[in-house]
C-alpha cells in the first residue's frame, strides 16, 4: 500500500476542497492513508505558520487546498492564501525544507477525482524526496 | 469529561474500520469517560445513546466519529442541544468519506481512524460553548429565472404573503416550457397549462416582475442579501407598450427568432412570442439599423403608444432580499462540434428535438404543420436519434439528460398524429421511462403509433438521393442498420443555462462538474445551495422533467417560506472575536477583512484595539491568519484548536 | 605556587575531558566576534581575549531544564498523576572562566544551596553545581566595559573558582582555591614555581557607596526612570548575559496525550510578560518600571536582603546592549554617594 | 557633521524629543540618544557608527511629536510604519542625514577590542592611527545601498556623499557558504545556529517593524506557536514566526542581526524573503503602499496560476 | 518578623509538586469555584499543616500552576480548599475540573497571619470578592479558637449578591452571636435585603474601635485603597493593619523574581504583610 509511512497534513477549506475530498470518498476512490485532513473555513484561514508548525512537528508534507480562484466562498480568501502560500513555498529551500513537501492547490466541491489524484501524486512526490531521488 | 461515539454506519464504516478497536483506543485517551461504537449514530437510538451517556457520565464534550461533518454536523449539534449541552461542544471526525470509503486495508484504515479520533479529542479540549445571535431577516425573496420553476416558486412564496421579485433574462417569462408543444406522458398542451400561470405572475400583487433583467452583484448574506439587478435597455417603455406588434410588422431589420429555435426569422424589434408575458416589444440593438449606422426610426414613428425610446439606458435596481431561489433552467447542448459524422449542422434536415418541438407546435413557424426545413416537404420517414451529447463518453458527455427518451417517444407519437402515414424510427441506447405512466407511454408509441425502436448508436448521417441515410448498429440484432429518412431529429443533451456559472459565482454557490448548480446534499438537502439562503429550483440543479421541476420549485419555495416566516434568523456564533488584551492595534485584520467587519474600539485606558462587528462577520477567519499577535480568533477555528489538531495528528 | 606550562594545557583539558564535558570560550564559526563557552574538543581554539557573550551560569542554571516529568495514568475511572524527577547527570568543567563569572556562582550558591530556611536547597542546581569544576583565568587586561574593580577584590576575586590560572611567561601560575583545585594542581602536568603573580587588570570604577539608598531616594521619580529607560529596547539580553541574574520562568510541555514535563527556563525582568498577570493587570507595565526594578534588585533589594550586590562588574550588559545602554551612566545619574 | 546640532535644536522648537546619536565614551562609538532640550542636543553626533535604526522607537512614542535623525534606510522603515498606520506622518519630523555607509562595529571590536574610538573627530573610520579600508568594514546592507537618500524627509543634513555607494559585494563568508548548501545542509545549518539562541528577543525589540512588542505571540501562553523552551527547534520556530510576520514589511535594516548577541545570521532569512516578495509582487517595503498581503486589488489580481 | 515561618514544603524539592485529587467542587459565584482536594499520598495528607493566610500553588501538569490562598481552616484535616477565580489560562483550566480529577499541589507556601501575636485582641476582618478566601481560613481559625480573641467583626462585600461566596458559611456566621458579621453589596438589587454600599464605607460606618484591634483586609486594589483610608480615619496605626497581597508567581520560593514588592517577595515574605512592613510600596 503506498504512502504508509508518509505523514501529510492537509488544510482544506470547508466549502470546496473538503467537499471535494468527501466527493472522492463517495466515489470510493482509494487513496494513500497518510493524509490527515484539518478542516478550515477558508484557505485564507491558513496562517503560513500552521504549515511551518506542521513541518516542525514532523510532517513529511503539507497540502493546502481551497476553492478555485474566483470561487472563494468569502470572495477573497484564496487570493490572500495563494499570495502567502506562494511566498512560503519559495522560502522553504532557505529554511531547509524541500519545496516538494509543500503544495497548495485548488479543488472544487465536485472534483473528487482531482482530489484523489492530488493526494496520490503528492504522496509519491514526497516519497521521492525521502528516498533522495 | 469526554464522550466518544464511533459510528459503524451500518457497514459503510465498519467494513473497513474496526470500530470496536477505535472505541477501545478512544477509551484509553486522556479525559475520555465514555467510548462506544454505535450502528447508526445519526439514528434515533444512536442519538438517544448520546443523550443517555451524557446524563449518566456527566459528559460535557462529545466526539463523534462518523460521516463527513458536512453531512451530519447539524444533526449532532441538535442532538447535543437536546442532551442539554451547548451544541458547539461537539467535534465530528470524518471516518467515512475520508477514511473507510477510500482505504481498503482494515489495519491501516483503523489506525487512521484512531489518529483522527485522537486529533478530535485534543481539539475538543479547546472548545468553548458558543451562542449564536439573532438577526432580522428581510421579508422579500428573489427568484432568478422565469421558466416554470421560477414561476412556480414565485407563486408559492407569494402565496405565503412574502413579496417576491422575479428576474428573467429574456423579454418574456415562460422559459423552455413555453416552447414545448405537448408534454409527456399526458400530452397536455404545454401553453395551455403554462400561460395561465404566466398571467398570474404578471397580475400578482406580491410579485414584482423584471424581464430583460439579470443579477449584477450580490452582497450580504442570508437574511439580508443586497442585490443589484440590471435591467437591460430594450428601447421600449414597458408601461406604454400595448403589445400591438405594429413595430414588429414594419421593422425592416431581420433578426433570429430565439423563441422558434432559429427555425425562422423575427425582427430587430419584436414581441418574443404571441403569448409573451409581459406582452411588450423589445428592441435588440445589435440587429437594429438605427443602432448600426442607419437612419431608420420606423418603429418610433409608427408606435401608436409612443413607447419606443432609443435613448433608454440600462437601469440598475438595488433591493434587499432575505432569500434567493435560483431557477435558471437549462440550455441545449451544441452537438455540431462533437459529432462530425452527423454533418456538423450542414444538413438542414438534421434538426434538434427543440427545433422539432417548434415544428410540431401550432404557434410555431409552420403553424403546427411538420415541414422539413430544406424544402418544406412533409416528411414520411422520420428518424430520431437519442443521446446526442448524452451518455457519450467519447463526446465528453457521460451524463443522462433524463428527458430525452420520453420526449423522443412523445415526438414520435405526435409525428404519427400529425402525419398518419409517417414512420418513425427511434435509435436509443436504453429506454429510460422511470416516471409515473412513462413506461406505458413509451409502450404506446411502439404499439399504437408504430414507432420502430432500434437499440444502438448512430454512426453516420449523410444525404443520399434527397434523403438522409442514418447508419447505425442494431445491438439487439447485431446488425448494421441503415434508415433512409426525410428528417432526422437529434435528441441533444441538456446543459446548464448559459451564464449560470457566472451567476453561481456571484451567489457564492458551487457548480458541479457538468456545470449545473450544486445542491448541499444530493439526498437530504436537495434544494439548498452551498450558500445559506440560496435555494435551487428546477433544471438549474440538473436536467429534470416538468413534474420534478415543479415539485422542486415548490420545495424551494417551502424552504424560503420557512426561512423568512419567522422574521428573524439565528446567526452563526462562528465569527471572529478580539481579545483586546492581546491586540496590538495594528489593524491588519481590517485590511484583509472582505466584509468590512472590523471596527476600532477605544478602551478605557486609551488603547485602540480592533473590534468585530458580528453582524457583518461571516466567519472566514482570514483576519485570524493575518493577526500577528493572535488577538483575533475565529470561534470554532481558533489557533489553539487548529494547533491541537495539528500537534496530535503528528504525534 | 604551582605552574603549568602552556604546552600542557591541552593535556590538562584532555585529562578533564575523561570524566567531564569541558567548556571553554570559543569564537563561534562565521560570526564576527561572538564568543561562547562551548564544549571543547582537541584542536579547538580557545579565545581568551574577547569577552564571551554569555557567562558560565548556564552550566548550573541552564537556559532550559526539565524539573520533572509527569504522566497521567488511568486508575479505575480516574486519572492520576505520577511525577518523576530525573536524576543528574554528567560532570562538567569550565576552563578560562573569568573571575567575575566565578564570583557570581557564589552569589547563586547562596540563593540555590542555602539550607538555612531563608531559601531552599534546589536539587537541580545542587546536582549541577556539585558536578562542576571551575578553572578561572585571571584577567591581566580588560576593556572599557569592565567595572569589576568597583567591587571588593575586583579582578583578584577567587570566590567560586576551584583553580585560578595567572598568565605568566611560558604558562600559567595555578592557585588552588578548593579541594578539587588542589587535586588538579597536584597533577603531574603542574610543577612548582616561584614566579610572581602578574599584576591584574585595573578596571573602571563606579561609585557604589550608598547606592541602594540613592536608588530608593529616586524610586518614586518616575520621570527620572522614564528618561533613564528611554533608549532601552526591553529585550532580555542584559539579564541573560548577567552572571548573577537568576530569574526564571516555569512552564509545562506535553510530549504526548498523557505525558509531559515541567521546565524551568531563564526569564528576564525587562519583558512585559514577566509580571503580566492572567487578569491582564501588569504591576510593571512600562519599560521604566521594569528598568527601575531591575536596578533596584541588583543594587538595593539584593544588598538589603543578602548583603551583596547582584552584580560583579563583568560589563556584558554594556558590551552587548543592542541599544548601547550603559548601566554605569545610570549609577552616575543617581547622584554622588 | 556640525550642522546637525543646530538643526536638532531648531526641530526641538516643534517636537517633544529628537532621536539621534551621541558618542558613548565607553563603547567608542555612537549610541542612540534622546534629545529633549537644546542643551542636550550639543552631544549629537553623526558618523559611520550610527548603524542603529532609530525608527524602532517611534511606535513606542506614538503619543508624542518626535523628531528623528534618519539615514536613507531608516527612512524606509519610517515610511513603512506610516503606510501601515503604526505612526502618524504628522507626528514625526524626519531629519534626513546623508549617509556615508555604516560600519560593522563588531568587526572593529574584534580587531581592537571593545571601547576603542572607531571614528575620528571628522567622522572617518580610524582606529589608533590606522585607517581601515571602508569597504572591508561596512555593514552588508551598505554595500550596494539602494537608498542613500531618505525617501521621507522634512529637512536634510549633510551633503550627499560624493563617494558612490560601495558596490554590492559578492556573497562572502556565511552568505557564500549558505548559498552553496543543499536543502538538507541548510536544515542542519539552522539547527546549529539556533542552538545558540537564548530567546532574549533582542531581534524583535530592535526591529522597527515588530510593532506587537508586549503582546508578541511568541511569548504568549496561547496558542503556543513556539514553546518557551530554549532549544533549537523551538527557537527556530520562534524566529520563523517573526520572519513570517515581517513578510512584505521588512525593510532590510539588519537591526535584528546586529542586535543578536550570539551572532545568528538572521538576515539570510529576511533577505531571501524580501527578494521573493520583490520578485513575486514587485514590492519593496518602505514606500507608500501597504504590503501585498494586506491590501491588493482582488478584481485585478494579475496572478498567473501556472507560474 | 511579624509573620509565622513557613513549614511543610520539602526543602530539597521545592519545585516538585505532590499529586492530589479533587474531592469536591463548590460553585460559589459565576466566576469563583472552591475546590477541595486531598494529597494522593495519605502520609503527606496526615502531616499537612498550615497557618491561615498561607498559600499554595495548585496546578494541572501540562497546563501550569497558579497561586491561591488556602480557604479552609487549619483544623480541617480531611481536605484542603482553594477558592479560584477564573481570570486566565490556568484558572480557566482549573474551573473545568470536577470531583475525581487529578491536580498537583505545592503547599503550604509563604507566611500566614501572625495569629499567635493577636491573642487577646479584637479582630476586624474586611474582605472584598475573592479576597474573602484567605480571610475565611482566618475566620474559621479564629472561631476554632474563639476564646483567645476579643471582639470579632467581619465585613464581606461584593458587587452583587451573586458575587458573594461561601453561602453556607455566611448563614452560619450571621447566626453566631459571638461575632458581628455584615455582608454588603455595592448597590441595591431586588431580592437583597441586606446591607448595600461599598465595603470601606460600610466598615467605616460601623465605627469599629481601633483600640487593641487588628484589622485584616483583603480584596481588589481599589477596595484596599479606600479601606486603608477609612482605617486611617478610624485611628488604626500601620502596625495594626494586615493584608495579603497577590502577585504573579512561578516558583513560590523567592527565586524566580517576579513577585517582589520592593525588597520583599510576596511568596516568601508574604503574602501576609502588615502595612508597616510594606511602607509606601503597596
Amino acid at each position: 500500500m503506498p504512502g504508509k509511512d508518509v505523514k501529510i497534513v492537509g488544510f482544506l477549506c470547508n466549502w470546496c476542497a473538503y467537499a471535494g475530498a468527501d466527493m472522492a470518498g463517495m466515489a470510493r476512490m482509494e487513496q494513500p492513508a497518510g493524509m490527515r485532513i484539518i478542516r478550515v473555513p477558508c484557505s485564507g484561514r491558513v496562517d503560513p505558520l500552521l504549515v511551518l508548525k506542521a513541518f516542525q512537528e514532523g510532517a513529511d508534507g503539507v497540502l493546502v487546498s481551497g476553492c478555485h480562484p474566483g470561487d472563494c466562498h468569502y470572495g477573497s480568501g484564496n487570493y490572500l492564501a495563494r499570495r502567502r502560500l506562494e511566498l512560503l513555498g519559495r522560502m522553504l529551500p532557505a529554511l531547509g525544507i524541500e519545496p516538494e513537501r509543500f503544495h497548495y492547490t485548488w479543488v472544487s466541491a465536485s472534483e473528487g477525482a482531482r482530489w484523489a489524484e492530488i493526494v496520490n501524486t503528492f504522496t509519491e512526490a514526497i516519497k521521492d524526496v525521502d528516498e533522495g531521488s | 469529561m469526554l464522550g466518544v461515539f464511533i459510528c459503524q454506519c451500518g457497514t459503510n464504516i465498519s467494513a473497513t474500520v474496526d470500530t470496536g478497536a477505535v472505541a477501545a483506543a478512544a477509551a484509553g485517551m486522556r479525559g475520555v469517560a465514555h467510548a462506544e461504537s454505535i450502528q447508526y449514530t445519526c439514528s434515533d437510538p444512536g442519538q438517544a445513546a448520546i443523550g443517555a451517556a451524557v446524563r449518566e457520565k456527566r459528559l460535557d464534550r462529545i466526539v463523534i466519529a462518523a460521516c463527513s461533518p458536512r453531512m451530519h454536523e447539524a444533526t449532532f449539534r441538535r442532538a447535543l442541544e437536546r442532551a442539554g449541552l451547548n451544541p458547539y461542544m461537539m467535534e465530528m471526525v470524518n471516518i467515512r468519506e475520508q477514511c473507510s470509503w477510500i482505504h481498503a486495508d482494515t489495519g491501516e484504515a483503523t489506525m487512521k481512524a484512531v489518529d483522527l479520533v485522537r486529533k478530535a479529542v485534543a481539539r475538543i479540549r479547546a472548545h468553548v460553548p458558543l451562542q449564536g445571535g439573532k438577526t432580522a431577516a428581510v421579508r422579500r425573496a428573489l427568484v432568478i429565472g422565469g421558466g416554470i420553476a421560477g414561476i412556480r416558486a414565485a407563486l408559492d412564496i407569494s402565496a405565503a404573503g412574502i413579496p417576491v421579485t422575479l428576474v428573467e433574462k429574456s423579454p418574456s417569462i415562460g422559459g423552455n416550457m413555453a416552447r414545448l408543444d405537448k408534454t409527456f406522458p399526458t400530452l397536455d398542451c404545454s401553453s395551455c397549462i403554462l400561460t395561465p400561470l404566466m398571467v398570474e405572475i404578471k397580475q400578482h400583487d406580491h410579485i414584482e416582475l423584471m424581464t430583460n433583467a439579470e443579477v449584477d452583484d450580490v452582497r450580504g448574506l442570508v437574511g439580508d442579501f443586497q442585490i443589484d439587478i440590471r435591467r437591460r435597455s430594450t428601447c421600449v417603455d414597458e408601461e406604454k407598450c400595448t403589445g400591438c406588434m405594429i413595430c414588429q410588422e414594419k421593422c425592416p431589420a431581420p433578426a433570429p427568432d430565439d423563441f422558434n429555435a432559429g427555425l425562422c426569422q423575427s425582427k430587430a424589434i419584436s414581441v418574443a412570442f404571441p403569448q409573451a408575458v409581459p406582452l411588450v416589444a423589445s428592441l435588440r440593438k445589435q440587429y437594429c439599423r438605427r443602432f448600426n449606422g442607419g437612419k431608420c426610426r420606423l418603429c418610433q414613428k409608427l408606435c401608436p403608444a409612443g413607447a419606443v425610446d432609443y435613448g433608454q439606458e440600462d437601469e440598475v435596481v438595488s433591493r434587499s432580499f432575505g432569500a434567493v431561489v435560483a431557477a435558471t433552467g437549462y440550455g441545449h447542448y451544441d452537438w455540431t462540434g462533437s459529432y462530425p459524422t452527423f454533418g456538423k449542422g450542414l444538413y438542414p434536415d438534421v434538426i434538434t428535438s427543440a427545433q422539432y418541438e417548434r415544428l410540431l407546435s401550432a404557434s410555431g413557424p409552420t403553424g403546427g404543420l411538420i415541414r422539413r426545413p430544406s424544402d418544406g416537404a412533409e416528411p414520411r420517414q422520420v428518424a430520431f436519434v437519442s443521446c446526442v451529447g448524452s451518455r457519450d463518453e467519447s463526446a465528453g458527455r457521460p451524463q443522462c439528460c433524463s428527458v430525452g427518451c420520453m420526449y423522443t417517444a412523445k415526438q414520435a407519437i405526435l409525428t404519427k398524429e400529425h402525419i398518419p402515414d409517417s414512420q418513425s424510427y427511434i435509435f436509443y441506447i436504453d429506454m429510460r421511462a422511470g416516471g409515473k405512466n412513462y413506461e406505458e407511454f413509451v409502450r404506446r408509441a411502439q404499439t399504437r403509433y408504430g414507432a420502430i425502436f432500434i437499440r444502438g448508436r448512430v454512426g453516420r448521417i449523410f444525404p443520399r438521393r434527397g434523403k438522409l441515410v442514418v447508419m447505425g448498429t442494431d445491438t439487439l440484432a447485431g446488425d448494421q442498420v441503415e434508415i433512409e429518412a426525410d428528417l432526422v431529429v437529434l435528441a441533444a443533451g441538456l446543459t446548464a443555462a448559459p451564464g449560470a456559472g457566472e451567476l453561481a459565482r456571484k451567489l457564492n454557490i458551487a457548480c458541479d462538474e457538468t456545470g449545473f448548480m450544486a445542491e448541499e446534499h444530493p439526498k437530504l438537502r436537495p434544494v439548498e445551495a452551498a450558500a445559506a439562503g440560496v435555494f435551487l429550483a428546477g433544471a438549474c440543479q440538473g436536467p429534470k422533467d416538468i413534474p420534478a421541476t415543479v415539485a422542486q420549485a415548490g420545495a424551494a419555495a417551502a424552504k424560503v417560506i420557512g426561512l423568512l416566516s419567522r422574521g428573524e434568523l439565528e446567526t452563526s456564533p462562528m465569527v471572529s472575536a478580539v481579545n483586546p488584551s492581546r491586540c496590538a492595534g495594528c489593524f491588519k485584520c481590517r485590511d484583509v477583512c472582505p466584509f468590512g467587519a472590523i471596527d476600532k474600539d477605544r478602551l478605557a485606558d486609551g488603547l485602540v484595539t480592533a473590534r468585530v462587528i458580528e453582524s457583518l462577520c461571516r466567519g472566514c477567519g482570514i483576519c485570524n491568519a493575518a493577526c500577528p499577535p493572535g488577538a483575533i480568533s475565529l470561534n470554532g477555528y481558533t489557533d489553539k484548536q487548529l494547533l491541537a489538531e495539528l500537534v496530535e495528528v503528528l504525534r | 605556587m604551582r605552574f603549568i606550562p602552556e604546552e600542557n594545557i591541552t593535556a590538562l583539558l584532555l585529562r578533564l575531558s575523561e570524566n567531564a564535558t569541558v567548556w571553554a570560550p570559543q569564537v563561534v564559526r562565521d560570526t564576527v566576534n561572538t564568543v561562547l563557552f562551548a564544549p571543547w574538543r582537541e584542536g579547538a581554539e580557545i579565545e581568551t581575549g574577547l569577552y564571551s557573550a554569555l557567562p558560565v551560569k548556564g552550566l548550573v542554571l541552564p537556559a532550559t531544564e526539565r524539573l520533572f516529568s509527569f504522566r497521567y495514568h488511568r486508575a479505575g475511572e480516574r486519572e492520576k498523576i505520577e511525577i518523576e524527577v530525573d536524576e543528574l547527570r554528567e560532570r562538567a568543567a569550565v576552563f578560562a572562566a573569568r573571575a567575575c563569572d566565578a564570583k557570581a556562582l557564589v552569589t547563586l550558591d547562596a540563593l540555590f544551596l542555602d539550607g538555612s530556611g531563608r531559601s531552599y536547597n534546589d536539587q537541580h542546581y545542587r546536582a549541577r553545581r556539585g558536578a562542576l569544576t571551575v578553572i578561572t583565568l585571571a584577567c591581566t587586561s580588560c576593556d572599557s566595559a569592565c567595572f569589576c574593580s568597583s567591587f571588593e577584590d575586583g579582578a583578584a576575586a577567587t570566590a567560586g573558582s576551584d583553580l585560578i590560572f595567572y598568565p605568566v611567561s611560558g604558562g600559567f601560575l595555578a592557585e588552588a582555591v578548593s579541594a578539587t583545585g588542589r587535586e588538579l594542581a597536584a597533577l603531574d602536568l603542574f610543577q612548582e614555581s616561584n614566579l610572581e603573580k602578574p599584576p591584574l587588570a585595573e578596571t573602571a570604577k563606579v561609585e557604589l557607596a550608598r547606592l541602594g539608598q540613592r536608588l530608593l531616594d529616586k524610586f518614586d521619580d518616575i520621570d527620572f526612570w522614564r528618561r533613564t529607560a528611554e533608549g532601552c529596547l526591553s529585550c532580555g539580553y542584559c539579564s541573560y548575559a548577567c552572571p548573577a541574574c537568576h530569574c526564571f520562568n516555569i512552564f509545562d510541555e506535553m510530549e504526548s496525550d498523557r505525558a509531559g514535563g515541567r521546565y524551568r527556563c531563564w526569564d528576564a525582568c525587562m519583558f512585559y510578560a514577566y509580571t503580566l498577570e492572567s487578569s491582564g493587570h501588569n504591576p510593571r507595565p512600562e519599560a521604566a518600571h521594569r528598568y527601575r526594578n531591575r536596578l533596584a534588585h541588583k543594587f538595593s533589594y539584593f544588598p538589603l536582603n543578602r548583603g551583596e550586590f547582584l552584580c560583579t562588574g563583568c560589563g556584558r550588559c554594556i558590551r552587548g546592549c543592542p541599544a548601547g545602554r550603559d548601566v554605569r551612566d545610570v549609577i552616575k545619574a543617581l547622584g554622588a554617594g | 557633521m556640525e550642522e546637525l546640532i543646530p538643526i536638532i535644536k531648531k526641530a526641538l522648537e516643534q517636537v517633544d524629543v529628537v532621536l539621534g546619536w551621541a558618542q558613548s565614551p565607553a563603547a567608542g562609538v555612537a549610541v542612540p540618544a534622546f534629545f529633549h532640550t537644546p542643551a542636550e542636543a550639543d552631544a549629537a553626533v553623526f558618523d559611520s557608527t550610527c548603524a542603529h535604526n532609530l525608527a524602532v522607537y517611534l511606535p513606542r512614542l506614538a503619543d508624542k511629536k518626535v523628531g528623528i535623525v534618519a539615514k536613507g534606510c531608516d527612512a524606509r522603515s519610517i515610511a513603512q510604519l506610516i503606510a501601515e498606520g503604526a505612526v502618524k506622518r504628522s507626528g514625526v519630523f524626519v531629519i534626513g542625514a546623508s549617509c556615508p555607509g555604516m560600519i560593522d562595529v563588531k568587526k572593529a571590536w574584534r580587531c581592537f577590542g571593545f571601547g576603542k574610538q572607531v571614528c575620528d573627530a571628522a567622522g572617518k573610520v580610524a582606529m589608533e592611527g590606522k585607517t581601515v579600508a571602508r569597504e572591508e568594514i561596512l555593514l552588508w546592507k551598505c554595500r550596494g545601498c539602494r537608498d542613500p537618500e531618505p525617501v521621507i524627509c522634512d529637512v536634510t543634513v549633510g551633503e550627499a556623499s560624493s563617494e558612490a555607494p560601495a558596490p554590492p559585494a559578492e556573497p562572502a563568508g556565511i552568505r557564500k557558504r549558505f548559498a552553496a548548501m543543499t536543502v538538507a545542509e541548510r536544515r542542519q545549518f539552522w539547527q546549529d545556529q539556533f542552538s545558540r539562541c537564548i530567546r532574549c528577543y533582542a531581534c524583535r525589540e530592535a526591529c522597527p517593524l515588530c510593532v506587537c512588542r508586549d503582546v508578541c505571540t511568541i511569548q504568549a501562553h496561547e496558542p503556543g506557536w513556539a514553546g518557551a523552551a530554549v532549544d533549537s527547534p523551538q527557537s527556530w520556530m520562534a524566529q520563523l514566526i517573526r520572519v513570517n510576520h515581517l513578510a512584505g514589511r521588512c525593510t532590510g535594516c539588519e537591526e535584528c542581526e546586529r542586535a543578536c548577541p550570539v551572532g545568528i545570521p538572521l538576515m539570510l532569512l529576511l533577505e531571501e524573503q524580501n527578494d521573493v516578495v520583490e520578485e513575486l509582487f514587485g514590492y519593496r517595503a518602505g514606500g507608500e503602499a501597504k504590503p501585498p498581503f494586506l491590501t491588493f486589488d482582488i478584481k485585478n489580481d494579475t496572478w498567473d496560476e501556472e507560474r | 518578623m511579624s509573620t509565622v515561618p513557613r513549614k511543610g514544603i520539602k526543602a530539597t524539592k521545592p519545585l516538585v509538586p505532590e499529586p492530589a485529587t479533587i474531592i469536591d467542587v463548590i460553585v460559589e459565584t459565576p466566576s469563583i469555584r472552591s475546590f477541595r482536594l486531598v494529597f494522593d499520598d495519605p502520609g503527606i495528607m496526615k502531616e499537612f499543616s498550615f497557618a491561615p493566610g498561607q498559600i499554595g500553588l495548585m496546578g494541572i501538569p501540562g497546563v501550569g500552576e497558579s497561586t491561591f490562598a488556602i480557604s479552609s481552616p487549619p483544623s480541617r484535616r480531611d481536605y484542603i480548599q482553594f477558592s479560584v477565580m477564573k481570570t486566565g489560562f490556568v484558572t480557566s483550566a482549573i474551573h473545568e475540573l470536577k470531583a475525581g480529577d487529578a491536580v498537583a499541589l505545592r503547599a503550604p507556601l509563604g507566611c500566614g497571619f501572625p495569629v499567635d501575636n493577636w491573642k487577646g485582641k479584637n479582630i476586624l476582618i474586611a474582605g472584598g470578592g475573592i479576597g474573602m478566601a484567605p480571610l475565611r481560613s482566618l475566620l474559621l481559625y479564629i472561631l476554632d479558637h474563639r476564646h483567645q480573641f476579643g471582639d470579632i467583626s467581619v465585613f464581606y462585600g461584593a458587587r452583587t449578591p451573586a458575587d458573594l461566596c461561601f453561602v453556607g458559611d455566611r448563614a452560619h456566621w450571621e447566626e453566631r452571636e459571638d461575632i458581628a458579621f455584615i455582608a454588603t453589596i455595592d448597590s441595591g438589587q431586588p431580592g437583597w435585603d441586606g446591607r448595600t454600599g461599598v465595603l470601606p464605607r460600610v466598615m467605616e460606618a460601623g465605627r469599629p474601635p481601633a483600640e487593641n484591634t487588628v484589622a485584616v483586609i483583603c480584596g481588589p486594589p481599589v477596595m484596599i485603597g479606600y479601606a486603608l483610608a477609612a482605617l486611617a480615619r478610624l485611628g488604626f496605626a500601620e502596625g495594626q493593619i494586615f493584608t495579603t497581597l497577590e502577585r504573579k508567581m512561578k516558583c513560590g520560593i523567592g527565586l524566580c523574581g517576579r513577585c517582589n514588592v520592593g525588597s520583599k517577595y510576596v511568596c516568601t515574605d508574604g503574602p501576609v504583610f502588615s502595612l508597616a512592613d510594606l511602607g509606601n510600596e503597596i
